[in-house]
């Protein structure tokens, strides 16, 4: 096991009191599980939150975007394992500034069933609560099931875009409005080439010869689209482009977003190298790229391999990305 | 034998609470084979939290259920907690108020976390999973009164739905992605469930 | 191999061409043989000039830290080799706005002829020229023989405290003087747990065994202090800190800035878990950081390790530090 | 045999430029048991574009050899080839303006290369790098002034100078790292200056 590490069960605690340490001006931890993140600062009252959660393992997902133009709060469990109720519970409360919360997320069964239950919870403390999910994993189901698609790195333009117009003052109904808009505004599709390890399992999370890839591939290992030998830069990208149009066809003066990201060991050289066929490919049929994004900003640990995240934008969502945001990961203006 | 209350719950605490130390490499290991490995910790880790505090839980059998369905809540993110804590709260608001239930009122009592557990998980029945044993239990306990004569159809009943759905495909959960694979295999969740049914009815061994 | 790319001829090539595609608002190439990387924008006339180079496959090292605040220009070879002396000297005449250019790079043999043969080149030009070497790799020879040591990390330092002086309007003795300060206060150590793939070799820089690490190794793989078990992440931040502080005691009061960074693969998640160490050291002799940083700031691909840098600030370095600088993959202020 | 030209610097640029095409693998395989393994590519790039500008080459042989020179540093950032760029351009400079230059000269402009590789790389002699077999070179071509006599001392000495390092460790560059694996195997550097200059002194095979 290739990682640095102490007990690990004590892997997400410890992390989380370096990145508070490492970040106060941007991050607190809050209340007494020591699994929710919040803004060093509390927004101002009657902005609407927005919590998220999930499974560590994931940054700068999903603890990384509580900042201004962002999250409010976040509700963090084991590595690839959903926080519990009550710490998403706890989460919504620290997030609500009286406005009502929203609660965005991505689609697995157990972050579903704990931020429903966290919704159960908090009745009794009158938020008013909404839910956006995001499943935008075009490899893990057919367009006809889209609703059961895994949530992968969407939800980053989902948290920049709903949390700029939650910083805007809009309120609860217009912020959801516009994180639903995004969340079917993106897809997403990976390749993994190399897995990783859960610390407390201690043996990487699948295996997968030398010379292969795994397309399709969900970030916790989730078998893909299909197995083979390792193909190039250039057929990779091209073949992810494929499946990121078919799923979401774009036409001449189409404008979006593209995230190229790296699902952890990957390094910014290969997704510059990617990156070449990707903007070929959309300005090939027409389509401006407004602010691509290169980097790490969804992965699995020292996971290797690649994800592609394409936001459809019209003038609204343009100018919420273009907002300010701010948090230890990523500043936009 | 009489009805459940206060003190029979702590008693069936502590015999769940034994079973789940009991189990728990084995239902780690059931898991392990088909998700990720942790049923053994979530159901250690939760039944430790509320055997430590049944000492403190009320004569309401609602509010008792309430307490342990909390230990659920708040020690676990894993489905299978969250789930069993969703079943506790309906049948804690079934009896709220209540310091006695019959052996009769089983059936409808299973049958309300079953149909709450499915709200939340959104399964269907028959998709291999811990409803499919609560599903049993409560068809097998319909119409009977006496304690011993739901406890063993109870335990019966879980032993069972294991049988009938062991050569299915898992569909839900993690187990999902190894669908071919877990034919043949018990469901994790449903194997927690025959311990977990037969300790609280004192038919295990 | 476990690499996205297409003929490894073309690794570096293209890895640029994507780099400033995805980013035309802070890179462009200059020059007729594709690898010197520039501003965007070149600097205000009568700025001093700022260029370094090295091999590929650190990225943000060096190219990344071509921007405002920061350098001007780039040269950039082929992975782990140096440019040529003739790719060098177009960078030097670049990042010349008539004040002349500091070179400031790492110590490493090839970079240092080069850089001196492209001076041999730009006389002609009228170019005024200085160097400061980066040598700051404490595992790689002993406190007597600094000057031997190779550069690392602590360039990144240098960079930034280097290019805020310049972008103050210092004159290149200033600058020059500043770059030296900094070079002269940093202290880096590494430790990597598997190795990368250089691409024309198509086979990693070194063999460890699974659950091995090599305390002291260099970003190429250079051979190490020691080679053993893997060991916790306490203790390898606690034997690191050891050997900084060492080889630059410090006392309380002292004012530092730490890197923990990332060789690549190792994800922030770790980082931060080594962090937690390196704060309480630092704090338990009395001494302040200053602005940490913690990520990937100079790599080597997809190898796992890490290395902590140690910057040691009198006040004019850290007004410099927190002097504003801007480039894709950082930024302050 | 008569003096060094344009012409004579035309046939030695055919034949060096074909014995590194020949032993491209043969270097890279020496410079990958102890480097980086890019010594064979290192000069046969070099060589082919300077072969390939040979027909433009002036004759005053301090500007031919600059042009040489330049081939290396554009095409190479390796120290081997910006050794040789800085040893030509050393040898550039004792000559320019002449047309022809004499056998007896070979010693001291070797020396001249050698004494301006050494500032530029910082190496001792007798560190088991190029500058011994450049050294060795100079040493034994001087007081010798015959064409014949010249290329067969210069051909010996790249022999005597591998022989007489083998058994050393590398000290300098990347072989440095491997500097006990070095014993027994010759310095990449002196095996390709070796081919070189038998090669130029045409004493191959
Ligand atoms: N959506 C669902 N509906 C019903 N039962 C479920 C659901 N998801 C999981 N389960 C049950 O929970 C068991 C797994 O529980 P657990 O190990 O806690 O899951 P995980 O660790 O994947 O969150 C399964 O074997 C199944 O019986
Ligand atoms: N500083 C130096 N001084 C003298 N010779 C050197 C020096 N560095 C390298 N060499 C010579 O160059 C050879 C390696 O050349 P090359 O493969 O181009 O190096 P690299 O690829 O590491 O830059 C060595 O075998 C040695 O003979
Ligand atoms: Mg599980
Ligand atoms: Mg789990
Ligand atoms: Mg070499
Ligand atoms: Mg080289």
């Amino acid at each position: 096991m290739k990682k640095i590490l102490n007990n690990p069960n004590d892997y997400v605690d410890e992390m989380l009191a370096g990145m508070v340490a490492a970040h106060p001006e941007y991050y607190r931890l809050h209340g007494d599980t020591g699994k929710v993140v919040a803004r060093a600062q509390k927004a101002v009252d009657g902005k609407v939150g927005i919590v998220t959660g999930g499974g560590s393992g994931h940054l700068p997902v999903f603890t990384g975007y509580v900042g201004t133009g962002l999250l409010d709060t976040c509700a963090i469990g084991d590595v690839f394992s959903s926080p519990s109720a009550e710490q998403m519970a706890d989460a919504i409360r620290a997030a609500d500034q009286g406005a009502g919360v929203l609660r965005l997320y991505g689609n697995y069964g157990g972050d579903v069933m704990n931020f429903d239950m966290a919704g159960d919870l908090v009745e009794f403390d009158d938020i008013e609560c909404t839910t956006v999910l995001l499943a935008d994993d075009v490899a893990s189901a057919p367009p006809a099931e889209h609703e059961k698609r895994r949530g992968v790195a969407g939800m980053v333009y989902a948290f920049k875009l709903a949390g700029a117009a939650a910083e805007a003052g809009g309120d609860l109904a217009a912020v959801t409005a516009v994180a639903q808009k995004a969340a079917d505004a993106c897809r997403s599709v990976g390749a993994a080439l190399s897995p990783c390890t859960v610390p407390q399992a201690g043996k990487p999370t699948f295996e997968i010869a030398d010379d292969e890839m795994e397309m399709g591939m969900g970030i916790h290992g989730e078998p893909g689209v299909w197995r083979g030998k390792l193909r190039t830069a250039d057929q990779i990208a091209g073949e992810m482009m494929d499946r990121l149009l078919d799923d979401m066809p774009l036409k001449t003066g189409d404008r979006v977003s593209i995230m190229v990201n790296s699902l952890g060991a990957t390094p910014p050289e290969e997704l510059y190298i990617l990156y070449r066929i990707v903007k070929q490919r959309l300005e090939s049929v027409g389509v401006e790229i407004v602010m691509p994004l290169v980097g790490r900003y969804a992965t699995s640990m020292e996971m290797t391999g690649v994800s592609f995240t394409m936001c459809k934008l019209d003038a609204e969502l343009e100018d919420l990305l273009k907002a300010p945001c701010d948090c230890a990961f990523w500043r936009v203006g | 034998m009489s009805n459940i209350d206060r003190a029979s719950v702590i008693t069936a605490i502590e015999r769940l609470a034994a079973a789940m130390e009991r189990d728990f490499d084995m239902l780690n290991t059931a898991d392990g084979a088909l998700g990720d490995g942790d049923l053994g910790i979530t159901m250690r880790r939760g039944m430790r939290m509320v055997a430590e505090n049944s000492a403190t839980i009320p004569d309401d059998l609602g509010l008792a259920l309430l307490q342990c369905a909390q230990a659920f809540t708040k020690t676990s993110g894993s489905s299978y907690g969250t789930l069993l804590a969703t079943g506790l709260m309906a049948i804690a608001k079934s009896v709220k108020g209540q310091s006695e239930v019959s052996a009769g009122q089983v059936s409808e009592l299973v049958a309300a976390a079953r149909d709450k557990m499915q709200a939340r998980g959104k399964a269907d029945l028959g998709g291999k999973t811990v409803l499919d044993s609560l599903d049993a239990v409560a068809g097998a306990t319909a119409g009977k009164t006496g304690t011993a004569e739901v406890a063993d159809a109870a335990s019966k009943a879980v032993d069972d739905a294991l049988d009938a759905l062991r050569d299915k495909k898992a569909t839900i959960g993690r187990a999902r992605i190894f669908a071919d694979k877990s034919v043949g295999m018990d469901d994790p969740g449903m194997l927690a469930m025959n311990r977990i049914i037969k300790a609280l009815a004192n038919r295990e061994g």
